[in-house]
């Protein structure tokens, strides 16, 4: 079913022409079903072959297609077209330096990302023989939701920390580090509570909870962030009765 | 000074925590009785009456009376100085946020010592 | 002038086929430095979207023998049977090391790691991370992978060949597509893991970068593509844009309906018989097939569909099991499963053919190996079984990179500057088709086409009279591809030159289906011809080889190791 | 996009590979009503300072004997110091009830062995404790108890 036409503000920037990013207009015939991704898709195919920006899976879960879509971090191809106005802006998210149109750079981020050790630590690993780790459901519930992030930094987009702290480690990887924290066959919680304190320390997180509201997931990393910070405080007060071997 | 900072920030986010917390929960009826009800005469200030200084001096110098103001004291001041450090960070400070942060908690240390001093000498 | 990165062994493809390979070749030797390139983010790939489970032998009442039987009749026989006797054993210890790397597996309640039916399957032996499986196996490899600094990461590189010399590959060319240079990626071994081709087909589970590209350059560098023919259509996908609503929906009691609400499985005459909803996947879409043909399909805008009715199994169950589900079919069919039924039609979803390799995952070509969707190392035959190539993934892609460290360590320097020639040619003919811009033909336009003649060449029915057109077509495409007009001659972030990169890909596997297909006249597994409607083990018991040479597409046979099992008629 | 993020935020591990756009703040935030209820959050800490230090004078004052503390009680009929401390009441609810709704999730599930009550019943505790605080706050200092 057709929705009539929506314009669209398109956010430009090719570094081998623009001093700056510009935009540009597209006026289109849309339908009913479309999320904002088909729309953009269009735009691609029949009007301007040179519109740049990464999507995969349009099923929400590669988490390569977030853009601000009338100024909110939104995952495209979960963002029905049919709950906007007739003419929408769309630009590269927010808080990214943009490498062109709608691309942004994600090098910050996989460091980050990386940075707080997102694999189980086991004092000893285990071999194949002793066969898979008991877990109770109870067990992983204490860290599932945390574990359903899809690396699609709307998060990073909402939070005024991450657009003024450039070191701030952001809600994503944090979430992500707590991740494996709460996992009950894991045993690096003190070498990576001491990331969680080091620079980009969690502590910078002033709660505004903007993570939490964009996230497309559910993974509510405003939760976990905090969540890190009293367990960080907890192993920071108990460094004090029981001595690290490692720091 | 960064390096401090990042020492001091669990015991720092400890007591801006408690400051939202306990400090909240603790100002409301304070701000209930001075703001509103005292004002109104509600709660009367005369020699024998609740807010007299004998009847006060009397509750506020027991143990529990001492710690009770302690926090009250101490606890809101760790809040707000942590809050406008991140008014500052906000509104573009990130770059200064080391200098701003410490005098931030200075004053926050200064009134909590300051306020030992005031339970201790009552 | 190129850059030059050189590393042992090269891996294209971030999949979990390419993860798992990655991690094993460090394991295999720590000092070995891996080179892991994808055209997208790791965390991109589209095992990301994989959804039901992953199947390997967990319980007692299970045995290898079952897995194994269920596996050589799933695939019509053509399985090869040394390959999946090899894969039954160690399927269970690759989802167990999954397990040791923090995968979050469905939990028993006492613990023990879950699993749950499906179709073909006798016995429940699909470990699952409620419906997200592809998702948590992906995160859990990536982010295990970021342990080892030997596997350098080239992200967002799109490999546009294959480097050869003396008879050896010796290193790949890559296009950065952040700066728009050519970049030689010299190694001495190489794993294919780029995954599979849905995308030449219009109706597919597939994401935007299932292009084949792996095949495409096993292709060009002679390397043959093996059983192309078998396209497995997935029963149910959304009408539209074919997002895939999990088979273990039907594991945990889903039904199939008509417009008039009958299960219509349950009728003998669809070959599905007593199973019903839990029949393999070819059995099912052609029973639907069917039933849309009698008249008793439901029409929407997408054409005719019927329904998966999941509203008895309860809210809390749904919730619990099958979350994604419930998520996809509110977002994407405007659908609450908990009280409608979710509106299906067979859809294009996996491709069982693939670069030819042999149970290393070696191929023709010395230093080459596939692993993944990409490969046909014939485990999957004419059909494959739900929540098999996940686990094939990791086993296979663990044993081919064993094989390729193995084979770094024998091998010798190549001529550098002959692969630097060749990385230059990669160089200029990206940078010319950059600069098309008065090319006659439109990207969109081509892969329109293509996917059309696909579809009614090669569906799930198929005739020998549209199969030759669709050859026919699909070679003249190949003619029109060479000519793509691409508007964009930015140097970075070219996602257009990449579509043209990508477009010409799908045309030559595309043309290695219809050719395999057209070449066989009987009926195996998701192969189904109405003109030639029953197996032909006489005839037909082989694998088909196609080679793509300048001169046209040349076909070849190869055996099937069969062994244990002997072929029977395939009932359920 | 109206005003620059920090023109490092989540900046290249090798900057300048390709040039970039400078990261740009969200365009909507002066304007969006949740970014507006935090501003709003942060700038309660002025208030609690103010208050912090207000109390402190108090607290000494009580130290200072009866004379003073007279006066002090006196000043807070003042209109400007009542005005004052009707704004910290504004606050403090606003912050009690903003957080309160946080406050629950920012608990871990478990912390080591101990596992805390499910999240509604934290809610309904803190709200509890809030309201009985500053009942027993309101009775003591109004003389209804311990007169
Ligand atoms: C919707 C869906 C659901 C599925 N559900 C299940 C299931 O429940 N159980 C099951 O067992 N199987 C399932 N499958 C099948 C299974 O997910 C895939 O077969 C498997 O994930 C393929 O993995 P792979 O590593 O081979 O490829 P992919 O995950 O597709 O990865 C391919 C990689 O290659 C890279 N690449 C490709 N081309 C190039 C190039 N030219 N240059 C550089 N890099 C390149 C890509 O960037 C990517 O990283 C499902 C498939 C789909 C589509
Ligand atoms: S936490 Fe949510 S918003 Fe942030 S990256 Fe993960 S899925 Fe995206
Ligand atoms: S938005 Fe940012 S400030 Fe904290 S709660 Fe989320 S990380
Ligand atoms: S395209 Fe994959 S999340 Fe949108």
């Amino acid at each position: 079913m057709s929705l009539g036409t929506k314009k669209f503000v398109i956010t430009r920037f090719d570094p081998d022409r623009d001093t700056e990013p510009r935009t540009e207009e597209y006026e289109i015939p849309v339908q009913s079903d479309w999320k904002v991704l088909d729309a953009i898709n269009f735009i691609k195919d029949e009007i301007d072959g040179s519109l740049s920006y990464r999507w995969s899976c349009r099923m929400a879960v590669c988490g390569s297609c977030g853009m601000m879509v009338n100024g909110e971090p939104k995952l495209t191809c979960k963002t029905a077209l049919s709950s906007y106005g007739d003419s929408l802006t769309i630009e590269p998210l927010a808080n990214f330096p943009t490498i062109r149109d709608l691309v942004v750079e994600m090098d910050g981020f996989m460091d980050k990302f990386q940075k707080v050790k997102p694999w189980i630590i086991q004092a000893k690993e285990r071999a194949v023989e002793e066969g898979p780790q008991h877990q109770s459901p109870e067990d992983l519930q204490a860290f599932k939701q945390f574990s359903m992030c899809i690396n699609c930094t709307l998060c990073y987009s909402a939070c005024p920390v991450v657009a003024t702290d450039p070191e701030f480690l952001g809600p994503a990887a944090i979430a992500l580090g707590h991740r494996y924290n709460m996992d009950s066959r894991d045993e690096g919680a003190d070498e990576r509570n001491a990331v969680f304190r080091g620079e980009g320390t969690i502590f910078s997180c002033s709660y505004a909870n903007e993570c939490s509201e964009v996230c497309p997931k559910n993974v509510d990393p405003a939760g976990a962030v905090n969540q890190a910070k009293f367990n960080a405080v907890v192993d920071w007060a108990s460094s004090f009765v029981v001595k690290r071997e490692k720091e | 000074m960064k390096a401090l900072l990042l020492r001091l920030e669990p015991l720092i986010w400890l007591l801006f925590g408690q400051g939202i917390l306990i400090g909240t929960i603790l100002l409301t009826g304070w701000l209930l009785v001075v703001g509103v009800l005292l004002p109104l005469g509600i709660v009367g200030t005369g020699a024998d009456e609740a807010l007299s200084y004998r009847r006060i001096y009397l509750l506020a110098s027991t143990p529990v009376g001492r710690l009770v103001i302690l926090a009250l004291v101490a606890l809101p001041l760790w809040k707000g100085a942590h809050h406008i450090r991140h008014l500052f960070i906000d509104h573009g400070g990130a770059d200064h946020d080391a200098p701003i942060a410490l005098s931030l908690y200075a004053i926050a240390t200064a009134g909590s010592l300051a306020a030992i001093v005031a339970v201790i000498r009552l | 002038m190129t850059d030059v990165c050189r590393h042992d062994v090269i891996i294209v493809g971030g999949g979990a086929a390419g993860l798992r390979a990655a991690i094993a070749a460090v394991e295999a030797d720590p000092e070995i430095s891996v080179a892991l390139v994808s055209k997208v983010y790791p965390m991109r790939s589209h095992t990301v979207s994989a959804e039901g489970g992953a199947a390997a032998v967990a319980r007692d009442e299970d045995s290898l023998e079952m897995h194994g039987y269920d596996t050589v009749k799933g695939s019509d026989f053509l399985g090869d049977q040394n390959v999946i006797e090899y894969f039954v054993e160690e399927a269970p210890k690759e989802l167990t090391r999954l397990e040791h790397w923090g995968c979050p597996w469905s939990r028993n309640e006492d613990g023990s790691v879950a699993t749950r039916a499906f179709g073909g399957m006798t016995t429940k032996r699909t470990w699952y991370a409620t419906d997200k499986v592809g998702f948590h196996m992906l995160h859990t490899l990536f982010q295990h992978s970021m342990r080892f600094d030997r596997i350098v990461r080239y992200d967002e590189h799109f490999v546009t060949r294959l480097l050869v010399d003396d008879g050896n590959v010796r290193g790949v060319s890559a296009l950065d597509i952040r700066s728009g240079e050519v970049r030689a990626i010299l190694g001495r071994s190489v794993i294919l893991a780029t995954g599979g081709a849905g995308k030449i087909f219009p109706f597919t589970t597939n994401g935007r970068i299932k292009t084949g590209d792996g095949m495409a350059l096993a292709a060009a560098a002679g390397v043959p593509l093996k059983d192309m023919e078998f396209v497995q259509y997935h029963p149910t996908g959304l009408p539209g844009t074919g997002i895939l609503i999990t088979e273990a929906s039907r594991g945990e009691g889903g039904l199939l309906k008509n417009s008039e609400g009958d299960r219509f499985l349950v009728t003998y005459d669809y070959g599905v018989g007593k199973k019903a909803e839990l029949g393999p996947r070819d059995m099912i879409s052609r029973a639907v097939v069917q039933e849309i043909e009698a008249g008793r399909g439901i029409s929407g805008p997408y054409g005719e569909f019927v329904h998966l009715d999941l509203t008895h199994i309860g809210r809390e169950k749904l919730e619990a099991r099958l979350p994604f589900v419930l998520e996809l079919a509110r977002t994407y069919a405007g659908v609450d499963p908990l009280t409608e039924p979710i509106p299906i039609r067979p859809v294009v979803h996996y491709m069982m053919g693939g670069v030819d390799t042999d149970i290393d995952g070696a191929t023709s070509l010395p230093g080459l190996y596939a692993a993944g969707e990409t490969a046909c190392g014939s485990l999957n035959g004419a059909n494959r079984l739900g929540s098999n190539s996940l686990t094939e993934c990791l086993v296979f892609g663990a044993r081919a990179a064993q094989h390729a460290v193995l084979y770094s360590r024998g091998s010798s320097e190549g001529n550098e500057s002959a692969l630097l020639a060749q990385a230059e040619a990669e160089a200029a003919r990206v940078s010319a088709l950059r600069r098309h811009k008065k090319g006659s033909e439109k990207i969109s336009t081509i892969r329109r086409e293509l996917n059309t003649t696909m579809e009614e060449g090669c569906g799930v029915y198929r005739e020998q009279a549209s199969m030759l057109a669709t050859v026919q077509t699909v070679a003249s495409l190949q003619d029109r591809a060479s000519d793509l007009r691409v508007s964009d001659d930015s140097m970075v972030f070219n996602t257009e030159v990449i579509a043209a990169l990508e477009m010409k890909n799908m045309v030559d596997v595309a043309q290695a289906v219809s050719v395999s297909a057209a070449a066989r006249l009987e009926s195996r597994g998701a192969h189904t011809c109405r003109d030639f409607s029953s197996r032909d083990d006489e005839n037909f018991m082989h694998h088909t080889l196609c080679y793509l040479e300048a001169g046209g597409p040349r076909l070849d046979k190869k055996s099937v190791h069969l062994g244990h099992w002997e072929p029977e008629e395939r009932k359920y | 996009m109206s005003r620059a993020a920090h023109p490092d935020a989540m900046s290249p591990a090798e900057p300048g590979r390709t040039r970039t756009a400078p990261p740009q703040k969200p365009a909507s935030w002066p304007s969006h009503p949740r970014m507006r209820v935090y501003t709003l959050f942060g700038w309660t800490g002025v208030l609690y300072l103010l208050i912090g230090f207000g109390l402190l004078e108090t607290a000494w004052s009580l130290g200072q004997g009866e004379v003073v503390w007279d006066a002090k009680l006196a000043s807070f009929s003042h209109p400007a110091y009542v005005a004052f401390h009707l704004l910290c009441l504004v606050s403090v609810v606003f912050v009690a009830v903003r957080f309160f709704r946080l406050f629950p999730k920012s608990q871990p599930a478990r912390i080591g062995p101990a596992k805390p009550p499910p999240r509604p019943v934290i809610l309904a505790g803190l709200y509890a404790v809030w309201l009985g605080v500053t009942a027993l706050f309101v009775a003591i200092l109004s003389g209804a108890i311990f007169s």
